[in-house]
């Protein structure tokens, strides 16, 4: 693709998923207030509340930008550009459809994985300048947090690279022609449920969003961030949720691939069925504490990937 | 104002959970020293709540008090002013007829589901975050207690600061449809609350953040003078209304639940079963509920009038965190002398200081959320 | 993980967990749309305003000045000055201030008269601290607004009669 | 379930943004930043999660599934700094003035208060107590006073409709009074004539006390109920409840001091309750306790001078800058 058409279509996909990304917000709301048996924003806009998000956006658009004294200036305010910036760039190469992705490189798997992890620092700056203690608690969590639980995301992301033998998306989408690699008999489904909450601890949500602790550290990292710096950190967790259930729906749901409709469309659907699926953990589970969360990562989670990959290769380099 | 620097040793991070935090129940300043995540030190500060009530006490008279001192311990409002009336029926004299003391139960073992109600939400929030399961657990709990307080405002008025406690009998009677309210909610919280039994019993996270964490042991739960759900865990089976019953508790049978570790776990249990236990007391009391009259005193007038006789009373009333006592010296005039009010989760929190240090900062929330501290009724 | 609950327990538990919430997802919400919806008050309401009510026959207040709500008000909010003329007493001034009320109805359960009543209103929220302050001719009109609660003076101290037993009214 | 009433009905919807002409060809659609801004800010109120006594439980209930205030757009935020709206629930007291004062500093700045529930208001029946502020709006400016104790949820409702009301009105007057600087001398309280009360119970000596209390806990009362004092402005008269599970029984015993400078031994080193049980009598009564570990202030803060609950303290001390003189509050009130 020419430089012009790259810029345009990146310029596009950038304004749909900061679209989709505040709307996403609105559909947490109504399904964890329909999930507890409540109705979500219902005045603002007035079916359902359809203007809510545009109204959170537009406050913290015009709330006073507080930077405290004594933080360290630059640190502060660069933090929560450099987790939007991280949660966005993960999306330039997620394929939408079976042959549009705005940069089909080989090794896209690779490239996401790198991404998720550049975004702690993000957190970890946050925490470290805003001058808090509970800042601090709370950077130092998110730190051992996603560092830990970065073995698993990894090895649970390389079974499907495994089983299609590429690393780029596209084969990898191919590749689930005849069966979706959810579908493979053990080693799909333990890989896939895995990622998923490998993921769920890389973007700090319950049960594992110890840095966002509301009960213990009361905000977490972004607890002197107000108006639109912590609009970016809102932005930036849902932005790499979305891209987490985007690579979900590639990496074991087969992406656009499907009987009847187009490929658009399905992913899109899968898409929402997994960021439900999220949403549904988020609201119906407890936190679990820091040293738990650790024995859970290296006791139970880094062996069952390991054996699972182990499996697969096994399984691959027998049947060719 | 001078910064206020807390001293620490080298090495510590003091950190202020201040009277401004989700998970301290009310306002509460907790002075932890960390080392990592680990306390080493706590200095709890309360206070932010002194209303002086017994100063306020020495200016009233007798009959304009039992509302004052429902805003006590504003969870379970009618224990504070039943404990009061019951002080002042035991100075002066007073006999309270039956049906009374009947009523007396039903508000009182209502108000002890609502305040266990709002314990196992609040609980939740501090195991699971308001942005997340927690909040979940919390917004049932809240639609059960709705119940409750739709049964309060029918029978009173309203929701919890009912007023319903008189000296010398009750202020309001049932109505005809009010059995068959109860009975229908009864029925609807019991299917409720074994589907939270069955829901937190096995699931591994709460059990992973419950049990072995904030242990009490017996002797310290007996020092300190802990009582009520507390002291129960901790394997003393002791409980006002079957140890000294007052109102009419010793026309039900029921049991007293009773933990052996004394762990956040065995709190839990130990107030599930007390819910359990109060849904059959309102049954019992409200199905034999005695005809006569509700009030044994002339109807109220001018409160001046009435004097009690010189001398001292003590009455103690389980209240759903404990023993919640009214001592009570009257000088002969219409005003009494002195008040002082034994409020349980002031000693329920005393445990803090002894058995905190050692844990991390997450157990210290789940900690002080096991103890469930009012602060209404802990600062007076 | 500890091993406090044995794996199937673990799996099983965890699904218990989602499918206690998914439970809720089919189940109707709750939720009163209260200012589109107004929940129907009880009979025996008192979170409402006040009134000073009017002899419907005579037409004339029925409040005799007696002071018996002043002296019985825990948070001394009442003041009252009586006046006399034609035979009994009359209410000069008439001032409830609402802002340290704490509706504990004392003072419709003392009143000889059934002259002060609570109503089934809302209080309503204000911008200034004055407008809670309610006078004699505030208070009546609020009586021409709202219908009075259940509980009026004589039929609570009719209830409170050592005597006989209570009668249950509706 | 209700009759629909629609004549409050918030205005949140397109209807707020703007009005929309239609023109032959096309529909126009006008609004202005402000009342587009204003619009935003009212329907997305943030409040911080903060409440002090009963109205927080009631607030709580607001918040919960039955009247959920998310409809408004209104979610709880933890941190001073997210939130733009403070709904001051319950008895403000001069100790926690101070911290209200700071958080409200700490929000940025289109923000307002809600004083919820009387004692907001006004201080409620506590209004003329020592340690109590009479309203919030001593402290800080107030924009929707909602009355009521607790005010029901609908009341907590139409308090954020009103404050929305305001909001896109823009006539924002919030409310603050100003406890002026001079402290004035109050009524010093005529203390009540000494009526000579029977003295029940078994009174010990000061020195045997420590004694009595060791050997009763070896024989079994382990159990410390509480330890309170009883002011007869001569004598100050200490009470010790102790009681044993196993017998049973309760065993109460009283000490008799003379008020002037009253001292006694701590019971701290036996009773490991007795630790605050005497800080509170220290700092309600003045008893000075011997070998105590910390004899600190518990309930009051600690720059307080006096001992509330002697009977020679006037209830109505003022406490500058947040607790004015009582001619003063009622000054206020003549307007």
């Amino acid at each position: 693709m020419t430089f012009a058409e790259s810029v345009s279509h990146g310029a596009i996909l950038l304004g749909a998923i900061i679209g989709v990304v505040t709307y996403l917000t609105w559909v947490e709301r109504k399904f964890s207030g329909r999930l507890q048996s409540r109705i979500g924003p219902y005045l603002v806009g007035r079916p359902h509340g359809w203007l809510q998000p545009i109204a959170d956006a537009l406050k913290l658009l015009s709330k006073e930008d507080i930077t405290p004294t004594k933080t360290d200036r630059f640190l502060f305010n660069l933090a929560p550009i450099w987790v939007v910036v991280m949660s966005l760039l993960g999306f330039a190469f997620l394929p939408l459809t079976i042959n549009w992705v705005l940069v089909n490189i080989d090794l896209g798997l690779l490239y996401f994985s790198a991404i998720g992890s550049l975004i702690v620092i993000g957190v970890f700056i946050a925490g470290w300048a805003s001058n808090n203690k509970y800042a601090l608690l709370s950077a130092l969590r998110a730190a051992a947090q996603i560092v830990a639980y970065e073995v698993p995301l990894l090895l649970s992301l390389l079974v499907p690279a495994v089983l299609a033998g590429s690393l780029n998306f596209q084969d990898i989408i191919l590749a689930q022609e005849k069966y979706w690699f959810i579908l493979f008999p053990v080693v799909g489904q333990i890989s896939g449920i895995t990622f998923l909450l490998a993921a769920l601890a890389e973007g700090n949500r319950i049960p594992f969003d110890l840095s966002e602790a509301e009960s213990e550290l009361v905000a977490g990292f972004n607890i002197e961030y107000s108006g639109m710096k912590f609009a970016y950190f809102y932005l930036g967790e849902y932005a790499h949720l979305l891209a987490v259930s985007i690579l979900v729906s590639i990496l074991f749901l087969g992406g656009p691939l499907g009987p009847l409709l187009s490929g658009g469309v399905w992913i899109a659907l899968k898409t929402l069925i997994v960021f439900l699926i999220v949403l549904w953990i988020r609201w119906s589970f407890l936190r679990l504490r820091i040293d738990q969360m650790m024995m859970l990562n290296w006791k139970v989670l880094v062996p069952l990937t390991l054996g699972n990959l182990l499996v697969a290769g096994l399984w691959v380099s027998l049947s060719r | 104002m001078e910064e206020r620097v807390i001293e620490r040793e080298f090495g510590e991070l003091a950190i202020n959970m201040g009277p401004q935090h989700p998970s301290t129940h009310g306002v509460f300043r907790l002075e932890l020293h960390l080392r990592g995540e680990t306390v080493v030190k706590v200095t709890p500060h309360i206070g932010y709540l002194h209303r002086g009530v017994e100063k306020l006490s020495e200016t009233l008279e007798y009959d304009m008090l039992p509302p004052i001192y429902e805003r006590d311990d504003y969870l379970s409002p009618t224990a504070n002013s039943l404990a009061f009336v019951l002080a002042v029926e035991k100075l002066a004299g007073i006999e309270v007829p039956r049906r009374a003391n009947y009523l007396r139960v039903i508000t009182a073992e209502l108000q002890r589901l609502a305040s266990h109600l709002v314990w196992l939400g609040t609980f939740g929030l501090d195991l699971g975050g308001s942005l997340g399961g927690g909040s979940t657990l919390f917004l049932y709990c809240f639609r059960e207690r709705e119940r409750i307080m739709d049964l309060m405002e029918t029978l009173t008025g309203t929701r919890f600061h009912t007023n319903m406690n008189q000296i010398g009998g009750v202020r309001y009677d049932v109505y005809d449809g009010f059995d068959r309210d109860v009975f229908k909610t009864l029925d609807y919280l019991e299917k409720r609350i074994s589907e939270y039994k069955e829901m937190l019993e096995n699931n591994p996270i709460f059990l992973e953040r419950t049990k072995d964490v904030g242990i009490v042991p017996q002797e310290l739960a007996k020092e300190v003078g802990a009582s009520g759900p507390v002291l129960r865990a901790s394997g003393v089976a002791y409980d006002i209304r079957k140890n000294k019953p007052y109102s009419a508790y010793q026309e039900f049978n029921f049991q007293v639940p009773v933990g052996n570790k004394g762990d956040a776990y065995d709190r839990y249990t130990v107030r599930l079963k007390e819910m359990k236990e109060s849904l059959s007391i309102v049954r019992q009391s409200l199905g034999g509920l005695p005809e006569g009259p509700i009030h044994s005193r002339k109807p109220v007038k001018t409160p001046s009038l009435f004097k009690t006789p010189k001398g001292e009373a003590y009455a103690a009333v389980e209240s759903p965190r404990g023993e919640l006592g009214v001592f009570l010296v009257s000088d002969g005039s219409s005003k009494p002398y002195r008040v002082k009010v034994r409020s349980p989760s002031f000693s329920n929190i005393a445990i803090i200081p002894h058995i905190l240090p050692g844990h991390l900062v997450a157990d210290a929330v789940t900690i002080l959320g096991s103890l469930d501290p009012v602060f209404g009724d802990v600062d007076r | 993980m500890a091993k406090k609950v044995s794996n199937t327990r673990l799996v099983k538990a965890t699904l218990l967990a989602l499918w206690f919430t998914l439970k809720n997802l089919l189940r109707k919400p709750v939720t009163i749309q209260y200012p589109l919806i107004k929940r129907p008050l009880p009979e025996r309401w008192r979170g409402g305003t006040f009134a000073l009510t009017i002899d419907p026959e005579t037409g004339e207040e029925n409040c005799i000045g007696c002071k018996l709500c002043e002296k019985i008000c825990p948070s001394e909010i009442i003041t009252v000055e009586m006046e006399k003329h034609s035979g009994r007493g009359w209410a000069k001034s008439f001032i409830l201030d609402l802002q340290a009320c704490i509706q504990c109805e004392l003072c419709v359960q003392v009143c000889p008269t059934d002259a002060i009543v609570m109503l089934h209103s809302m209080e309503t929220p204000t911008t200034r601290r004055e407008d809670l302050i309610l006078d004699k001719d505030k208070l009546e009109a609020n009586g021409k607004l709202y219908h009075a609660a259940w509980a009026t003076g004589l039929k609570l101290q009719r209830l409170h009669e050592p005597k006989k037993p209570s009668v249950i009214s509706r | 379930m209700g009759t629909p009433v629609d004549e409050n009905k918030p205005k949140l919807g397109l209807e707020a943004l703007g009005e929309l002409i239609r023109l032959p060809g096309a529909n126009m659609f006008l609004t202005s930043t402000k009342k587009l801004f204003s619009w935003a800010e009212k329907s997305s109120l943030w409040p911080l999660t903060f409440g002090l006594a009963c109205c927080a439980i009631e607030m709580m209930a607001t918040f919960a599934s039955r009247f959920d205030l998310d409809r408004f757009g209104v979610v709880t935020r933890a941190s001073p700094r997210q939130s733009d709206l403070m709904i001051i629930a319950g008895t403000v007291t001069v100790k926690m003035a101070e911290r209200i004062k700071k958080l409200y500093d700490q929000m940025p700045f289109p923000k307002w208060v809600i004083a919820a529930g009387s004692c907001a208001i006004s201080g409620d029946h506590y209004r003329h107590i020592y340690s109590v502020v009479p309203g919030v709006d001593w402290v800080i400016p107030v924009d929707v006073y909602v009355p009521g104790c607790p005010p029901t949820p609908e009341a907590f409702m139409d308090g954020i409709i009103q404050l929305q009301k305001i909001i896109s009105e823009g006539n924002l007057t919030p409310h603050l009074n100003i406890a002026n600087r001079i402290e004035r001398e109050t009524t010093k309280p005529v203390p009540k004539k000494l009526v000579d009360l029977p003295k029940t119970g078994n009174y010990l000596m000061p020195d045997q006390l420590k004694q009595h209390a060791h050997n009763l806990k070896e024989s079994g009362f382990d159990y410390l109920s509480y330890i309170t004092a009883v002011d007869y402005s001569t004598t100050l008269d200490l009470v010790y409840v102790v009681r044993s599970f196993e017998k049973n029984e309760e065993n109460i015993w009283k000490v008799s001091l003379d008020s002037s400078n009253p001292k006694v031994p701590s019971l701290a080193p036996i009773y490991k309750g007795a630790d605050w049980y005497e800080r509170e009598v220290y700092d309600l009564f003045g008893v000075e306790f011997i070998g105590h570990p910390n004899l600190k202030r518990i309930l009051l803060p600690d720059d307080w001078e006096g001992h509330p609950l002697r009977k020679d303290y006037s209830m109505e001390t003022p406490r500058l800058p947040y607790r004015p003189s009582r001619e003063e509050y009622e000054a206020w009130k003549k307007g």
